[in-house]
């Protein structure tokens, strides 16, 4: 990474947010911050070398009610495996769904993809180019694809994006 | 019928000599020589502040400088079993876990830089922190972002030598004030610092070309 | 500042470094550079220790068993010398051998820094856990040289050693742990007052540990099995290096252990370390008569040779003849197997061909060379006016000396052997060649060091004097 | 209190010693690699667990290493060992 | 008060954490298997997380923990989307009985 | 019998199943990792055997760390010759002869 | 370094220095080469002169060199040390002279004058070892270096003979170091000595002497060609001529029996050898090789076979001659050493000279030979009947002596061993000078390679050597009264071994 093209002001927020892991993990003491600093700068930079900063606005509400949604499916997700597992009869009907996503590529379609993974009854298994997602059901009966698109219209309200060509 | 039988007398044997090394460790009387206490008395002029760290940089430092020597060794092994002039293209990415990856290298890199500071006062150090860097580098190199190695480069090779070699000259300095590694309590901990910062880094790089160059012969970049 | 104890280590760990710095193959002037100021260092040492008897040197200041020592007497000394003394014709030879570029030279610089660095370190070491570390670098170093040429021959020939050298190397770990347990040191010094007859029998467990690790790292029949396809299949420096030193170092590391500190214990594995000599004289020589590989034949024939080394352990008594019997083996035996490797490495490039039927009519057309490989022959030999001479007649003199017949025999036979297996080459050599036979031209400074080295082991038998006096000071 | 958390670590071993037993016999090669994401879960619970029940905050750090870590194994794994020279 | 919740907090993770280990055990594919440990191992992990920094001595050390679980989280995903991936390349088809084995 | 004499009973017991693991096992696979669990096991000889009256002793604590990194150099070697090996030959095992 | 020091070196590097210049010179620097060998030659030859005359001046020349601790490597030039070197300087001389003729135009000149020079520093050393242990570092040297020359041509029948020639020599070595190394546990280093140095041990030890003789002469006996350890020397004749000449009738089989001569006479002393009984059956062992030696000659048809069980038989002589109790015989197997040596190399060069001119190998080819070839053909008869112990001849000299010792000891029966040899001797040599000088020559022979020049049959090198030692086999005799023959040498050897009592 060479300074002339460093984006200042991304490089100073990404420091900033790696100077307060640094506290975090340092158990908030204050006699570390040379190493720390060092420590910091360098996390910024590879992390500006690998994620270029892109101009993206995310709100702070959008954010909030987005991590409502997904902790509060997380423990849906946890809860429905435990009882499947735990009932005499798990009553599984695995299936592989292909569905076509309509978030425009790159982060949120990612973060869509490890978000599936993590709420109930599904699992990301895999992502085309052209934004077909192959999923894994356990239960084919359940409405699997209809808690993905609420799933979708999070992520684009958080990404201020619009939901491209849905099918 | 042979083969078992071999087995057999391997297998009796082996138990036999494991039975004899319990029952001789238990029948140990105490050690004549206690060397915590010495640890412990020298722990002030050592430099640092977790006595683990002391043996492993001042005490037994030499130890330590030969050790990276070895680690550097297995690298220039791998490096020559198969040497590969033109680095392999890198491997096709996958973007879902590209993603992982880039999100997780920077963090990594700080939470080496932590370990290489935690080193002085719980354990861990620049093996650890090196470790962790070097684990950054492996991912990035699964995700497709980093290619593959064929033979090193100047720089490439710099950073690889560099940590045993700040190591190096250090001991050969320290020679003129009476002995290899003989570091002025005053100075310890800064010199220390130097070779682990050092170490990290090289380290990083060595463990990660472990692995990139072992991922060669794995005939997935074919 | 300027201890040749430190620079020893240090020096070649520096060149080594650089040599990799400088890229791929490079690095040979360096080396040779380097070798020179280390065979000063080495004789400046010899001379110092003459003068002055063993001293060390306490790494980091603080002195064993806290810190560090290294030591240096007549032993370690002589050991120094002859490892630089070998290891600067050598490189000279090897910047000849590897001029054309092969895959195998890319790290060969780097690779015999390190091991030059490993072996001076052990030689230096007087803490058992510091040894462990000099024996994985000389071991990994020397696994990476056999690796080198990337042949599917020499990488298996390089697991092969690599699972013995590592297996050797945990079992002297163990033991190595073990005797912290006992005596809460691991510094030789700090042991030698500690162990005795009495010792218990976690320490006994211990010695055994350590004794087999070295010898499987030695080489000793049984476990010789690693040490011909790794010393054949290597390219010819690296074969000479392997079998003049790497076997060495662990050779001296268990005569210098049960010498030192575990003189008590050892003496009782002494008759039996001797059968395996014995054992390892007949089976090397006898594969050295059977292979047609002429790189073989003198792989098998180290196997052989290190029998001999072993014969020394019922014999050893305070008159010191079998001690001086070992060390003037492991020096002329050094000399003469890195020429007869470098010689061989010569009429292989020369013929083109690896067996012995090759070899026919090398007598006429390169005279000098054969004339290397024979001089080399007369020290395995134990033929006059040799080193490997001195060494047999010593240890005749010290089986004679305390009644033991037995030893008499094996060492003779074991030179006729020896005559056997070297005049099967030179036999073939003053052959006729076929007239269409190839012959391609090689750098006549690969034929004169062959030659020096061949020369060295012959005259060593001349100066036999200075050396036990090395040998005596310090010790 | 620490009793609680040793219990609990303790109960999360036992579970990852079944699990562990249940990836590596399991019928295909695929669940060998279960063992990374084992690691990286219940691995990194044990290991704050015992964090706190033997009062050492560095096996907190250790726990945040094998997390990433455990991530890399199991992407390696995925890529690489599942027709490795083990011969699946 | 502090003291109980973590317990339960505690106790509710050990639950989790054991049942992801039943479905590792009773689910008949790698696909069904990688839920259980996606979902409930994942889970467990982040009450176990949570109960311990509502006992942290410091605020930097409950933060500490707490950033431990977004870390597994990606992680997991990570890997388990790998896995399903490979497995899904190799062609495993995925388990098809009405009923268990 | 304290915390470290069950440390290094176990060692010896790792050491030595790794040692007939090492002997008795072909596929280099599992011999590299039989190597490993001898390392392993003297490592916990050499810590659990120090510290076997209670007291932590940091110089074979520091002695284990080298030794870990030492045996991670040679496991990554052993690997990697392992694998080369196995690019040329198709083998996954040392022939039983010593010509290769 | 004192010149006395210098002086003896110069002798070993003589030769030795030569030698390892003609190694690595390049195959046509022939003029060079031939400089080389004779400047070698006649300085050897000049050195040998001054230390004959400083010796008789009661000069000492010596040089030790400490190998180990208590183990020195020693040079001296005594009178019996002289006798053997004189011959073999004299002898290489000629030699050298007949092999630039020999192998002119053959391959491998270099190595093949390289390994010649090292075999005569090889035999000087043997000649003037000062100790065992140097004897024995220069016995092993010289087997080392006529092994390149027994096998010189390469053919597998010469790898035969050389791997022959090895099995049994370095076996012999293996023995003899044996015994030296048992020796020096016992007494230290100790030079040779006038009349021995080991019956200071007392008689505690006469059995471990006895076993210890017994080794050291195996070991010795191989080269001197002991039956029954005489199996290689017929096998040796593959080699060419000057090396058939110098070496197997001068310095291998020599050396050999030198080391009898050294180890009964300054090692074990002739007295106390006497009273452990070892004189006796050491006199069986000669008079069976002598014996059965002449026996085997008789069959031969390839002469230089027969020659060889005629050095067999004819190099026993001396070790006889030195198992008989009494100076008289003592001074017979002194003298033929040197007369035996002067005969036996005659009759290889002229071998030699048949073989090379006209491609004759076997007895049954020579018919007419002495027509062709007259002056190789009278040389050979000379020889021949030196060997036969004719009067007039070297041979009749050493005989008479040792008949005359014989008598002396008491051992009657070793003096018909004698008359037996000599009557096989005249068996084995009279109808080959009767082929040659009566019998018709044939039309055409074997394979004529030299054609005769006018009146000279071949090349002049290979002539005048012949006829100039044949001349000496004559001189010898004529001149043995004189205060400068052999003879008179070895009565003054014999009277310092026995204490001055010399008729
Ligand atoms: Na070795
Ligand atoms: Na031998």
């Amino acid at each position: 990474m060479t300074i002339r093209n460093l984006p200042l002001g991304a490089f100073l927020v990404r420091g900033l947010a790696f100077a307060l892991l640094w506290w975090v993990l340092a158990d908030g003491r204050t006699d570390a911050w040379g190493l720390g600093a060092v420590g910091a700068v360098a996390a910024a930079a590879a992390s500006l070398r690998l994620l270029p900063p892109v101009r993206r606005r995310i709100g702070i509400a959008a954010l909030v009610r987005f991590l409502a949604f997904f902790l509060w499916n997380s423990l849906r997700g946890g809860l429905q495996v435990a009882v499947m597992a735990l009932r005499r009869r798990p009553g599984l009907r695995p299936a592989i769904l292909e569905i076509s996503l309509a978030l425009p590529p790159g982060a949120p379609r990612l973060l869509l993809v490890n978000a599936i993974t993590l709420m109930p009854g599904s699992l990301g298994a895999r992502l085309s180019d052209d934004g077909r997602l192959r999923v894994h059901v356990l239960d084919a009966r359940l409405p699997v694809a209809a808690e993905l698109r609420a799933l979708e219209v999070h992520i684009a309200r958080l990404f201020g994006v619009a939901r491209g060509g849905a099918s | 019928m042979i083969p078992l039988l071999k087995r057999a007398a391997v297998i009796l044997a082996a138990a036999s000599f494991a039975g004899a090394l319990v029952f001789a460790m238990l029948d140990l009387p105490a050690p004549g020589v206690h060397l915590p206490a010495a640890v412990e008395a020298n722990m002030a002029a050592s430099g640092v502040a977790h006595p683990v760290t002391a043996v492993l940089l001042n005490f037994r430092g030499y130890d330590t400088l030969l050790e990276v020597g070895v680690l550097l060794l297995a690298l220039l092994g791998v490096l020559a079993v198969g040497a590969r002039a033109t680095p392999p293209a890198p491997a096709p990415g996958e973007p879902v876990k590209r993603m992982f990856a880039r999100l997780a290298a920077p963090l990594m890199v700080l939470v080496a830089v932590y370990l290489l500071w935690a080193g002085a006062i719980q354990p861990g150090g620049a093996f650890q922190a090196g470790a962790v860097l070097g684990a950054a580098a492996v991912l990035l190199h699964l995700t497709g972002i980093l290619p593959g190695w064929g033979a090193p480069g100047l720089r490439l090779r710099a950073g690889l030598a560099a940590g045993f070699l700040i190591f190096l000259v250090v001991a050969g300095a320290l020679l003129a004030q009476g002995a290899v590694l003989a570091y002025p309590p005053a100075q310890a901990g800064r010199l220390i610092l130097l070779i682990e910062a050092g170490l990290t880094v090289s380290l990083g790089l060595i463990l990660a070309g472990l692995f990139l160059a072992l991922s060669r012969d794995s005939g997935d970049e074919a | 500042m300027t201890d040749p104890i430190a620079w020893l280590i240090l020096l070649p760990l520096f060149w080594a470094t650089a040599a990799f710095l400088l890229g791929p193959g490079r690095g040979a002037r360096l080396a040779i550079a380097a070798l020179l100021a280390q065979c000063g260092l080495a004789l400046q040492l010899a001379a110092d220790v003459i003068d002055g008897g063993a001293r060390t040197h306490a790494v980091g200041g603080w002195g064993a068993p806290l810190g560090i020592d290294l030591a240096v007497g007549g032993l370690s000394a002589l050991m120094l010398v002859l490892t630089q003394a070998i290891a600067l014709p050598l490189a000279v030879y090897a910047r000849a051998y590897f001029a054309d570029g092969a895959p195998a030279v890319r790290y060969f610089w780097t690779l015999t820094g390190f091991l030059l660095a490993g072996l001076n370190a052990l030689f230096l070491a007087a803490d058992l856990f510091n040894l462990y570390v000099t024996l994985e670098l000389v071991g990994l170093a020397a696994v990476g040289l056999v690796a080198a040429g990337g042949s599917a021959r020499q990488v298996a020939a390089a697991l092969r050693y690599l699972f013995a050298a590592l297996v050797g190397s945990v079992m002297y770990l163990l033991g190595v742990a073990l005797i912290y347990g006992a005596h809460g040191t691991v510094s030789l010094q700090t042991l030698a007052p500690l162990v005795d007859a009495r010792a218990p029998a976690a320490v006994w467990i211990a010695c055994g540990l350590m004794l087999a690790g070295l010898m499987l790292k030695t080489a000793i029949f049984p476990f010789h099995y690693w040490l011909p396809p790794a010393h054949g299949g290597a390219p010819a420096p690296v074969s000479a290096l392997l079998s003049a030193l790497v076997v060495k170092a662990s050779f001296y590391l268990i005569l210098r252990l049960s010498l030192e500190v575990f003189a008590p214990l050892a003496a009782t594995a002494a008759t039996a370390l001797g059968l395996l000599g014995a054992a390892a004289i007949a089976w090397g020589s006898w594969q050295a008569l059977r292979t047609v590989h002429i790189k073989m034949l003198v792989a098998w024939s180290t196997v052989a040779q290190l029998g001999y080394l072993f014969l020394v352990f019922p014999l050893l008594a305070p008159d010191g003849l079998a001690l001086q019997a070992g060390v003037m083996q492991a020096i002329a035996h050094g000399l003469a197997k890195a020429a007869m490797f470098a010689a061989v490495g010569v009429l292989m490039l020369a013929t083109g061909r690896d067996t012995l039927e090759g070899l026919a009519g090398v007598a006429g057309r390169m005279p000098l060379t054969l004339f290397a490989f024979g001089l080399a022959g007369v020290t395995l030999m134990g033929l006059p006016p040799s080193g490997g001479f001195l060494a047999k007649w010593l240890l005749i003199e010290a089986a004679l000396t305390h009644g033991q017949w037995g030893w008499v025999a094996v060492v003779i036979a074991g030179g006729l052997l020896a005559a056997a297996y070297v005049f099967r080459v030179l036999r073939q050599a003053f052959l006729l060649a076929p007239a269409d036979s190839p012959f391609h031209p090689v750098p006549r400074s690969m034929e004169w060091t062959a030659f020096v080295l061949a020369t060295a082991s012959m005259l060593l038998g001349l100066q036999g004097v200075e050396l036990m006096s090395l040998l005596a000071a310090g010790s | 209190m620490t009793g609680l958390e040793l219990s609990v670590a303790l109960f999360l071993l036992a579970n990852l010693v079944a699990a562990l037993i249940a990836a590596e016999r399991g019928p295909t090669a695929a669940d060998r690699m279960l063992t990374a994401l084992l690691f990286g879960s219940t691995g990194v619970g044990v290991l704050v667990l015992l964090a706190a029940a033997m009062r050492l905050p560095s096996l907190v750090d250790v726990a945040l290493t094998l997390a990433l870590l455990a991530a890399i194994a199991g992407i390696a794994f995925a890529r690489r060992a599942w027709r490795g020279i083990s011969g699946d | 008060m502090i003291e109980f919740a973590s317990a339960a907090l505690l106790f509710i993770g050990a639950f989790f954490y054991f049942a992801g280990t039943v479905g590792l055990l009773r689910f008949p594919d790698i696909y069904t298997r990688l839920h259980a440990l996606a979902k409930a191992d994942n889970l467990g992990l982040g009450f176990v997380l949570a109960g311990l920094a509502l006992r942290a001595e410091t605020l930097a050390a409950a933060l500490k923990l707490l950033l431990i679980w977004p870390l597994a989280l990606a992680a997991s995903a990570a890997v388990t989307y790998a896995i399903a991936q490979r497995a899904e390349t190799l062609g495993i088809a995925p388990w098809r009985g009405e009923e268990e084995p | 019998m304290s915390g470290g004499m069950i440390f290094a009973g176990a060692g010896a017991v790792l050491f030595t199943m790794g040692l007939v693991g090492v002997v008795l096992i072909g596929p280099l696979l599992r011999r590299i990792l039989a190597f490993n669990v001898m390392g392993s096991g003297a490592f916990l000889v050499l810590v659990g055997l120090a510290q076997r009256d209670g007291g932590a002793d940091p110089v074979p604590q520091a002695m284990v760390l080298t030794g870990i990194v030492v045996a991670v150099a040679s496991t990554a070697l052993a690997l990697a010759l392992a694998r080369r090996l196995h690019r040329l030959t198709g083998r996954t095992t040392l022939s039983a002869t010593d010509d290769d | 370094m004192a010149l006395n020091e210098a002086l003896i070196l110069a002798i070993l590097a003589s030769s030795l220095v030569p030698g390892l210049i003609i190694f690595v010179l390049a195959e046509s620097r022939i003029r060079l080469r031939t400089t080389l060998n004779l400047f070698g030659a006649v300085a050897k030859l000049i050195l040998v002169g001054v230390l004959l005359a400083g010796v008789s001046a009661g000069e000492i020349y010596g040089f030790r060199h400490t190998v180990l601790p208590g183990l020195d490597l020693v040079v001296k030039a005594d009178a019996l040390a002289l006798l053997f070197a004189t011959l073999s300087a004299v002898l290489w001389l000629f030699t050298t002279l007949y092999a630039i003729g020999y192998l002119e135009g053959s391959p491998h000149r270099s190595r093949f004058f390289g390994f010649f020079s090292l075999c005569v520093t090889a035999t000087m050393g043997i000649a003037m070892a000062g100790n065992l242990f140097t004897f024995f570092v220069f016995y092993e040297l010289l087997t080392l270096a006529t092994y390149p020359l027994v096998v010189h041509r390469g053919t597998p029948q010469a790898m035969r003979g050389g791997t022959v020639y090895l099995a049994y020599t370095l076996g012999g070595g293996a023995l003899l170091l044996t015994g030296i190394v048992w020796l020096h546990g016992l007494t230290g280093s100790v030079d040779f000595a006038h009349g021995g140095y080991l019956s200071a041990l007392g008689p505690d030890y006469g059995g471990q002497l006895q076993f210890v003789f017994l080794l050291l002469i195996a070991g010795v006996g191989v080269k001197a060609a002991l039956v029954p350890l005489h199996g290689w020397l017929p096998q040796a004749m593959v080699a060419p001529a000057p090396v058939s000449a110098l070496l197997h009738a001068v310095a291998v089989v020599k050396a050999g029996a030198f080391g009898v001569e050294r180890i009964v006479y300054e090692v074990y002393g002739v007295e106390f050898a006497q009273s452990l009984d070892l004189l006796t059956p050491l006199a069986a062992v000669a008079a069976v090789t002598i014996v059965w030696g002449s026996f085997r000659a008789l069959f031969q048809n390839d002469l230089k076979k027969r020659l060889a069980y005629s050095t067999v038989s004819q190099v026993s002589y001396i070790v006889l001659g030195t198992a008989l109790f009494g100076p008289v015989g003592t001074v017979g197997g002194l003298v033929h050493l040197v007369h035996q040596g002067i005969m036996k190399i005659t009759l290889f060069f002229c071998a030699g000279n048949y073989a090379e001119t006209l491609g004759v190998h076997k007895v049954s080819e020579l018919d007419g030979a002495g027509r062709r070839m007259p002056l190789t053909t009278l040389a050979f008869s000379i020889a021949a009947l030196g060997m036969m112990g004719a009067p007039l001849t070297a041979g009749a000299v050493s005989k008479a002596w040792l008949l005359d010792g014989a008598a002396e000891a008491g051992m009657h029966w070793a003096g018909w061993v004698l008359w037996t040899s000599s009557v096989l001797n005249a068996a084995y040599f009279l109808p080959i000078l009767w082929r040659a000088w009566a019998r018709p020559a044939p039309a055409v022979w074997p394979e004529e390679r030299v054609p005769a020049r006018g009146r000279i049959e071949t090349l002049w090198l290979l002539l005048l050597p012949p006829l100039a030692t044949a001349i000496m086999t004559i001189a010898a005799a004529v001149f043995a009264d004189s205060a400068w023959s052999p003879l008179a040498w070895a009565r003054l050897i014999a009277a310092r071994e026995y204490s001055g009592a010399m008729p």
